[in-house]
């Protein structure tokens, strides 16, 4: 029943994802949504993996998929951490606010 | 429906002895942890994590000798892999000692740095024995994340001014997550044409004139790894993050999380070095010869030591990228070499570096302008010369272990017949100097009058000696470690 | 053994010197004196030694066995001047700093010590990885001299200086690397050694190219024009005992190395390069005669006026034959004097009026008549004055490189006169012409005493003898000059452009 | 299957883009969520069951429920809309999004020419399961160290000052 | 005995040496005992050698000292050479040497820098003697340098006045430039004959070199270029007439008796070279004889005492350089000696009268002063007539040699006979217009001049006074010299021409007579034609050779040096660190601190690098 998806596709929609996801990195200033789009990219990678996997027929791709996942939560979890800091010093979740350090 | 096929993966008690290194960093991070859960004991834990990260040292040096393992299906601890845990954990045990003074009137939990410090360790030595994606991403991850909470260290201090240490996290931790989702991405890609994680199956990717799939594949993985090396023009965050982190967490960062990358890059190379896809390697040269020009051009005016340290460790990257690249034309064993002793030696100069500025900096106050070192050639005359001596070492001069290193990229460029590059290097070390006698003089210079009292470190103190002391011994008589090098290349 | 014991010496006598400060500030220069007494001696107990494959002296011990590079040091009669010159410039060095140097003397000792260190090194090394090792470790410590003790513009200089020589070094030291590494391709090892890798063969463009990174090495040291510009921040900016060493000792180490190292190693090149390096020698001796008359800071115009002398050196190395040869060598010993002496002598001008500006001095000659007469015998020294050893050098430069290559010989002679014309001006605007102390504090303005004058008369001494009976110094380097001539027999004409 | 593929592609692909161009955060993660689950449901029509149920269960679920306090904590929401929009507007989005697309015509003209199918075969959770404590059974301890760390950094930092672990 | 020329330089060295070391806290007795002892020593020895040379009958003796190197086969030795030539010089320079020196003890009797003085002129001396003993080149080249610097440092032996020093060095750089070009001819003739030993040297280039051919042209013009330097001849003369600012001694004993002579030495001991370049020795002629006009001109408009007498010495070295460009060769060197006895007289005779007025050099601010100035006066008389070739007087003698030689050269002779007999015209206008203005008229200025007493600046006077009268009748032992020479037989012209060789002089002194001793004619009025104060004014400036040369070589110079003193290669590497740093700045700015900004910056490196990649 499983109709076969060329792996092109696959990956043009991953591609897509994590382009998107890059949008998102580079134009949204309030700083829970760069996570967002950074989750985004991270799930493009998934996608990738598993579109991967599959051609191969292989249990690695998921795998892989697997530890981007725990990757991801644990990314989520300090940079939440962080926000929430940053936020107690700045009351504002604009990124802008964090370029004190330059030159 | 594939069958289950782990029943031909067996891992015997034999199979551990390789890793045992790894087991000891791992226990010491259990352990500290229970015994932070247990009691808060500041002395106590450091000196956990010392011994711990010791124990795993002496141990991956015992192995080092030891025959070779065979290739387990994520990790080598090879001979390689060994030489670096032990740099890996001695430099870990440096910047261990070093924090000792850093963090002593801290208002904040303490511990958990050393915590963290242990299990960046932990992803460092799985980085030097990835042999596979998976574990290298692991090995990465692992480091950046116990990176992550060491650059936000301070943030709950009051006797902090300012927010440059949340600042740097955040910088590291987003532009690090987009770097490894570059690396990901470009894995995905690679796996989705050879079928394999490993790094033996780079091997699969189809190579010749026109293939550009591979080339992005393996650009897109490049690009993370310029990014986690700093390299031009993925450098950027550098500066930021070292100026804003805590001084030793910077220290971790610019050894540690810096050579780990080179490990793995180096043994990626001599994998695919056979496949010869040219377009990488003069994407490579590119970034070596941008990064050299940049960081010195960047690091030139700057008045901020540990900025400086920053721009020039993207040149250094650079330089070292220039052996990458011999390696990749030559066959020849030199190349690696180089990329080790001169790891070896950047390890060395630039802990003791940052260790001047960790023992003189608290985490109150970080005495990274340039201005706060006038006149420490008289204040402080040993430390001082330390320093002096790890600046020369960056820049190459000899009676240091940095020329040796030097001398090991020349013979290295030379062999490969790598004549821009080489030129490229002659210019960013007559720039780099610049920086690094302005440091200097600024220590000859007679001590203002209104200088405050200068902190003090034993601990920080022996280390930054010690590590002057290895900077001479290496520098001047580097034989033994040239023999052993020679001994572990892959 | 007695060559290890000439570097360790001083290594361990500058460490002496800098601790000894502890115990009493006078004790520092006392050491060093010692130090650089006892190197003469050691040095002057080489000239009975006899000669083993050419060699006085030699030892040779493993260093670093991977590469093939040993602590493999020599030394023949051609060194063994040179090794006399910098002994002997140390003692003037520390006997012009004597009574200068006050603050922090220990330290100051020790870098003085360490950069001779680094030049006996020089001089003795055999390894190329030695040489350059050693090429190297004399700038640390010079740059201290200068940065710490210097005058008002001493970073700047020292900074120049430092950069200068440093990127020069890497270019050689990527010369030094490919020269090893043809030698590996050819002979299936690796060796850093002299000997070796005078048997190595080139194709003749990389010939060419790894010879240039050595000349560019050497040519900044020396310096040839136009890589000179490090020196005249650096000798106006260094105490005057630095300002010795750099002039009378850390220049001769360019020419010391275009001699062993530059030619021999690369006959054919050489002799292709020879018209340009002759021609940029010519340059040298020409255009910084000429910069160095519009100077109006002393130091800086002596400073200029030993690139043009250099010149000679260049010259005459790239005119390679024995005359020459032994014209760049004369020129070498008897620069190193002259050239120390005034800058001792500039030295002892500003440590005694503190100005270096020549506009604000004048009639000198009425207040410090003994410091006149000695400036004036080593200005006409300068100039090349026969009877004097310079003239000596700069003759048989330009007579044996006159044989080479005619038309640039006749245009270096041409420096002869540009050379009384700065030298006579030094004079007259220092001795000559009417007194006058607006400028500064008249009674500072000591004569020389009788310590100051020890020094200057036993230069005098050595430029006389040099200049009447030169034949003493000939005969020590004939032996190496002779051996290096006969070596390159298949390239006996280089620079020849005779018909 | 293969539609379904494709829609769910489609699916998220616009949820993708709604969460990048939306002002008000709440509803950002509800498309964020709905992407995630379009992708889950790839993730089955390609074969991988597990990978797709942890998508929705650890993804969807945990990570943002996760950002769902956050943003509860913060306070952010429909009051800071207008600042999101201020944000937003302008030529900031120029040459980013420029970029992204030159970025992704590389991919395209790379991807285009990939040659394979997707096997019609599931791997299944047997497979996975079998495979991640075979070989990849270090990586899986190693997994547990990098949570390990993630956990100890994020608590360390999201910690209120003051509030001692006594 | 005659090993004994060792001792001849000797005694001037040790006098230098003692001076020296004293550092001037010698008393002025034992000085000026000291300086002019060892001269008078050494003139003794001098006679001595002199006497046993003549009387051996040696053509010419060798006395090797040490060799100075030995290098790849140069080896040029510090050995003696004394021949006929030698010997001459030795005894015009140590005999009219040791009169100087007596002479200074007393002129310099009052200055502070005594025993300097006498270090300087005893360090002259001795370079002076090396120069003429010298058996190779190289030796003779020590000397000519070491004379050079003599003459440099005393020129400007008063330092005070910066226009003595500027005098000191136009000396020295000026003679430099000769000397270079003779340095350069010392190197090809080492290249081509392979020794610097003179007579080695003169035998390998007869023996090699064909007559008219190019190398000896050239290696004859270099010397002469040296020559010419020295000798203030054209067109590097304009030294001399500045040098006259050292005193009146130095000016008798350098510039005119000793030093600038060496140029005639050097060409009359290097001859052979000359005559197989019969070109350049006719070019020397023509340098002698332009060289003496010019001067003969510059010297009438000069109202400097010393100046004339500057002016008059180059021209009359010029008649020596005519002498050694026809081939009179003994003639020349004849010159060279009877001009040292009457031109050392007259600058001593001019140092007198300078003394007595309290260092007063004008002409025209003197006056009737041969009563007040007897002693000066009979100088100036004496000296003057044997300037002027007055018949029977030592110049007589030696310039009728020259002008007969120079007749019988082919083609050009009587040119340059006719011009020689013109300067002689001048030399007699130049001369007693010197004379008759200082001693005759009206006194124009220090009226209460006294005549300096003092045997030893008396005795000087009388012995050179009878030297210039009857020195015509010393024999020049230099047959053997020049002995393959062509020259020597009996010269034949017809008294026409030796009439007027003889009128013309005492024509000049009359027309002298008639504008200055008398006031029949008056300058003035000569001055007052049209475009007169132009020519005077342009020869008083010695033919405008310093402003040419100022033009040409001196303000270029300066100009370069002005413009370039910061060193323009200098510059470039200012350019480089200025390039750095602007390189810097540029690309500091990218480090914005803004988090966004950075990713975007990955994103863009991201996206090169494939773009690379990719096109590669």
């Amino acid at each position: 029943m499983m109709g076969a998806i060329p792996v092109e596709h696959g990956l043009i929609l991953a591609g897509i994802l994590f382009s998107l996801g890059l949008i998102g990195v580079l134009t949204r200033r309030n700083i829970v949504f760069v996570l967002m789009s950074l989750e985004v990219m991270l799930n493009a990678c998934g996608l990738a993996f598993i579109v991967a996997g599959s051609r191969w027929e292989q249990a690695d791709g998921q795998i892989m998929f697997v530890l981007i996942l725990t990757l991801a939560a644990a990314e989520v979890a300090v940079g939440l951490g962080l926000i929430i800091q940053m936020y107690r010093r700045f009351q504002t979740v604009d990124i802008n606010v964090l370029s004190e350090l330059k030159g | 429906m594939t069958p289950l096929d782990y029943a031909g993966y067996t891992m015997s008690a034999g199979d551990l002895i390789p890793l045992l290194p790894l087991l000891a960093v791992t226990a010491t991070s259990i352990w500290v942890m229970m015994a932070i859960g247990v009691k808060r004991n500041y002395p106590f834990v450091l000196g956990s994590t010392v011994a711990g990260l010791l124990l795993a040292a002496l141990l991956a040096m015992r192995l080092l000798t030891g025959p070779a393992p065979e290739a387990a299906p994520l990790l080598t601890m090879d001979a390689y892999a060994q030489f670096f845990t032990v740099l890996i954990c001695a430099a870990a045990v440096g910047v261990s000692l070093l924090s000792h003074n850093y963090w002593t009137e801290f208002d904040d939990q303490r511990e958990e740095f050393f915590l963290l410090l242990s299990l960046a360790t932990l992803g460092a030595i799985v980085l030097a024995g990835a042999n596979h994606f998976a574990s290298l991403l692991l090995g990465l991850e692992t480091l950046s994340m116990s990176l992550y909470g060491m650059l936000a260290y301070p943030v709950h201090s009051k006797r902090k001014a300012n927010s440059h240490a949340l600042e740097s996290a955040v910088k590291y931790l987003i532009l690090s997550a987009v770097s490894t989702a570059m690396i990901l991405f470009g894995v995905a890609l690679i796996y989705a044409e050879t079928g394999s994680l490993a790094f033996a199956g780079l091997g699969g990717l189809p190579a010749g004139p026109g293939v550009g799939f591979s080339v992005v594949a393996l650009l897109l993985v490049s690009a993370g790894v310029a990014f986690k090396l700093s390299l031009f023009p993925f450098h950027i965050w550098t500066p930021d993050v070292y100026e804003g982190a805590p001084a030793p967490a910077t220290a971790y960062l610019a050894t540690i999380g810096k050579i780990v990358v080179f490990i793995v890059l180096l043994r990626v190379v001599v994998e695919t070095r056979s496949l010869g896809i040219a377009p990488v390697v003069i994407v490579f040269s590119l970034l070596a010869l941008l990064s050299i020009i940049a960081g010195n051009l960047l690091a030139l005016l700057q008045d901020n030591i540990k900025r400086i340290l920053a721009y020039s460790s993207i040149a250094h990257m650079g330089y070292l990228l220039i052996a990458i690249i011999a390696a990749f034309y030559a066959e020849g064993p030199i190349s690696i070499e180089a990329v080790s002793f001169y790891l070896f030696a950047y390890v060395v100069m630039t802990l003791g570096a940052f260790g001047v500025v960790s023992l003189l900096s608290s985490d109150a106050l970080e005495r990274d302008g340039i201005s706060d070192y006038q006149g420490l050639f008289w204040r402080r005359p040993w430390l001082a010369a330390a320093f002096t001596g790890m600046l020369l070492s960056l820049a190459g001069i000899p009676l240091t272990a940095g020329f040796i290193g030097k001398f090991y990229l020349v013979l290295a460029g030379v062999e490969s017949g790598l004549w821009l590059l080489l030129a490229a290097l002659v210019v960013g070390s007559g720039i780099g100097l610049y920086y690094y006698l302005r440091i200097v003089y600024r220590m000859l210079l007679p001590e203002p009058a209104d200088a405050p009292e200068l902190r003090q470190g034993n601990a920080a103190f022996a280390i930054v000696l010690v590590l002057f002391a290895l900077l001479v011994l290496f520098g001047v008589y580097p034989a033994s470690l040239m023999s052993l090098i020679q001994g572990i290349a892959l | 053994m007695i060559l290890t014991l000439l570097i360790a010496l001083l290594f361990i006598g500058g460490l002496l010197a800098w601790f000894s400060e502890r115990i009493n500030p006078a004790l520092p220069r006392w050491i060093a004196l010692a130090v650089l007494a006892i190197e003469l001696l050691l040095m002057l107990s080489l000239l009975s030694a006899t000669p083993e494959n050419g060699w006085l002296a030699a030892y040779n011990h493993a260093w670093l066995p991977r590469f093939g590079i040993s602590l493999q040091f020599a030394v023949d009669g051609f060194s063994l001047l040179l090794l006399l010159l910098t002994a002997f410039l140390g003692i003037v060095a520390v006997g012009s700093a004597w009574s200068e140097i006050t603050e922090r003397a220990g330290f100051f000792y020790f870098n003085l010590l360490w950069t001779l260190a680094g030049v006996v090194g020089i001089f003795t090394a055999l390894d190329l990885f030695l040489f350059f090792f050693f090429w190297e470790v004399m700038l640390i410590p010079m740059y201290f001299i200068i940065a710490i003790w210097g005058h008002e513009n001493k970073f700047y200089a020292a900074k120049k200086f430092f950069i200068f020589t440093q990127v020069s070094g890497l270019i050689m030291l990527v010369s030094i690397v490919v020269l090893a590494w043809f030698h590996y391709l050819q002979f299936g090892f690796f060796s850093f050694a002299y000997q070796d890798l005078l048997n190595v063969g080139m194709n003749r463009s990389m010939e060419m190219w790894v010879m240039l990174g050595f000349f560019i090495g050497f040519a900044t040291k020396l310096p040839s024009v136009p890589f000179h510009n490090w020196l005249p921040d650096a000798h106006s900016q260094a105490p005057s005992a630095g300002s010795i060493i750099l002039a009378g000792v850390l220049l001769k180490t360019g020419a010391y190395g275009l001699v062993r190292f530059a030619v021999p190693l690369f006959p054919n090149a050489a002799a292709e390069f020879a018209p340009f390096a002759m021609t940029l020698a010519a340059i040298s001796i020409l255009y910084c005669a000429k910069v160095a008359f519009a100077q109006s800071d002393i130091k800086r115009l002596i400073a200029y006026t030993s690139v043009s002398h250099m010149g000679f050196v260049t010259l005459g190395v790239y005119a390679w034959n024995e005359l020459a040869l032994q014209g760049a060598v004369m020129t070498m010993l008897a620069h190193g004097l002259s050239s120390a002496a005034l800058f001792m002598l500039a030295g002892a001008l500003q440590h005694r009026i503190h100005t270096r500006n020549m506009h604000e001095m004048g009639g000198f000659w009425g207040r410090v008549p003994r410091m006149s007469a000695v400036a004036l015998f080593f200005s006409i020294a300068a100039l090349g004055m026969p009877g004097l050893g310079n003239f000596i050098g700069e003759f048989l430069a330009l007579l044996g490189a006159f044989q080479a290559n005619q038309v640039l010989t006749i245009i270096s002679a041409f420096g002869l006169i540009f050379a009384s014309v700065y030298s006579l001006w030094v004079i007259q605007k220092i001795f000559h012409g009417k007194y006058s102390d607006n400028a500064f504090d008249g009674s500072r303005l000591l004569d020389l005493d009788n310590r100051e004058m020890a020094f200057y008369a036993a230069m005098m001494a050595g430029l006389v003898w040099m200049g009447v009976y030169p034949q003493s110094f000939l005969d020590l380097s004939a032996p190496t000059l002779q051996a290096l001539l006969e070596s390159q027999a298949g390239a006996a004409a280089v620079g020849a452009l005779q018909p | 299957m293969m539609l379904l593929f494709y829609l769910a592609a489609v699916v998220a692909v616009i949820a993708t883009v709604c969460v990048i161009v939306q002002t008000n955060i709440v509803h950002a993660l509800i498309y964020l969520i709905l992407s995630l689950l379009a992708v889950a449901v790839i993730f089955y029509t390609l074969g991988a069951p597990l990978a797709a149920m942890l998508e929705a269960i650890v993804y969807a679920g945990a990570i943002m429920v996760l950002f769902l306090f956050v943003i509860m904590m913060l306070n952010l929401g429909q009051n800071t809309r207008e600042q999101e929009r201020a944000w937003l507007a302008g030529r900031g989005w120029i040459l980013p999004a420029l970029l992204a697309a030159v970025l992704l015509a590389q991919l395209l003209y790379v991807l285009s020419g990939v040659e394979g199918m997707s096997a019609p075969e599931q791997v299944g959770v047997m497979a996975v399961g079998a495979r991640l404590f075979g070989p990849y059974v270090l990586a899986v301890e190693l997994a547990s160290i990098l949570l390990l760390a993630g956990l100890i950094s994020a608590y360390h930092l999201a910690r209120k000052p003051g509030a001692e672990d006594e | 005995m005659l090993d004994l020329i060792w001792l001849l330089p000797t005694f001037p060295l040790l006098g230098f040496l003692i001076l020296a070391l004293a550092e001037g806290k010698l008393a002025k007795g034992p000085a000026g005992w000291i300086g002019a002892g060892s001269i008078g020593l050494s003139f003794a020895v001098a006679a001595l050698v002199a006497v046993s040379f003549l009387q051996s009958g040696l053509e010419s003796h060798t006395v090797p000292i040490w060799t100075w190197m030995s290098v790849a086969g140069f080896d040029p030795g510090i050995n003696l050479y004394l021949d006929g030539l030698s010997l001459v010089m030795i005894l015009v320079i140590t005999g009219v040497g040791f009169l100087i020196h007596v002479y200074s003890t007393g002129y310099m009797a009052d200055d502070p820098d005594f025993s300097r003085f006498f270090c300087y002129m005893n360090l002259f001396v001795f370079a002076m003697l090396l120069l003429v003993l010298g058996d190779n080149l190289l030796l003779l080249y020590l000397g000519w340098e070491g004379v050079g610097l003599c003459s440099y440092l005393l020129i400007g032996f008063w330092y005070d006045d910066p226009y003595n020093g500027y005098a000191a060095r136009k000396a020295f750089v000026v003679t430099r430039v000769g000397d270079t070009a003779m340095a350069i001819g010392l190197f090809l003739l080492f290249a081509q004959l392979g020794t610097l030993n003179i007579q080695d040297m003169l035998h390998a280039a007869e023996a090699e070199w064909a007559v008219g051919s190019a190398l000896p042209a050239i290696t004859a013009l270099l010397l002469l270029g040296g020559a010419v330097g020295k000798s203030a001849q054209l067109p590097l003369q304009t030294w001399l007439p500045d040098a006259m600012a050292g005193p009146t001694p130095i000016s008798a004993l350098i510039h005119a008796a000793t030093m600038v002579t060496a140029g005639v030495y050097l060409i009359a001991r290097t001859h052979t070279l000359f005559e197989l370049a019969p070109n350049v020795q006719l070019l020397v002629a023509w340098v002698g004889l332009i060289t003496l006009l010019m001067a003969g001109f510059t010297a009438m408009t000069q109202n400097d005492i010393k100046r004339i007498l500057a002016y008059s010495t180059v021209s009359q070295i010029g008649y020596m350089f005519l002498g050694l460009g026809v081939g009179a060769w003994s003639g020349a060197i004849f010159h060279l000696m009877t001009h040292a006895f009457f031109k050392a007289l007259l600058f001593l005779g001019a140092g007198a009268v300078i003394l007595s007025l309290h260092h007063e050099q004008d002409i025209f601010r003197m006056g009737a002063k041969r009563k007040q100035l007897p002693v000066g006066f009979l100088c100036f008389l004496i000296g003057g007539l044997a300037l002027t070739a007055f018949p029977y007087t030592s110049g007589y003698f030696s310039k009728d040699e020259i002008l007969i030689a120079a007749l019988e050269v082919e083609g050009q002779g009587l040119w340059l006979w006719l011009g020689g007999v013109i300067g002689a015209f001048f030399t007699g206008i130049y001369t007693f217009r010197l004379f008759f203005v200082v001693f005759f008229g009206e006194s124009r200025g220090h009226h209460d001049a006294k005549e300096v007493k003092g045997l030893n600046i008396a005795l000087p006077l009388f012995i050179l006074m009878a030297l210039s009268l009857f020195g015509g009748w010393i024999p020049v032992p230099l047959d053997a010299v020049f002995s393959h020479g062509a020259e020597h037989e009996e010269h034949h012209i017809s008294a026409f021409m030796h009439g007027v060789m003889i009128a013309l002089p005492l024509f000049g002194i009359a027309i002298s007579y008639l504008f200055y001793g008398s006031g029949i004619l008056s300058a003035e009025k000569l001055m007052s034609l049209p475009g007169s104060r132009a020519l005077h004014r342009f020869w008083n400036s010695g033919w405008g050779m310093d402003r040419l040369y100022d033009f040409l070589f001196v303000n270029p110079f300066l100009y370069l040096a002005r413009v370039n003193a910061k060193d323009i290669i200098d510059a470039f590497y200012d350019m480089l660190a200025a390039l750095s740093r602007a390189g810097h700045l540029l690309i500091v700015r990218t480090q914005t601190g803004y988090l966004r900004w950075y990713v975007l910056s990955m994103a863009a490196g991201l996206v090169a690098l494939i773009a690379v990649g990719v096109l590669l």
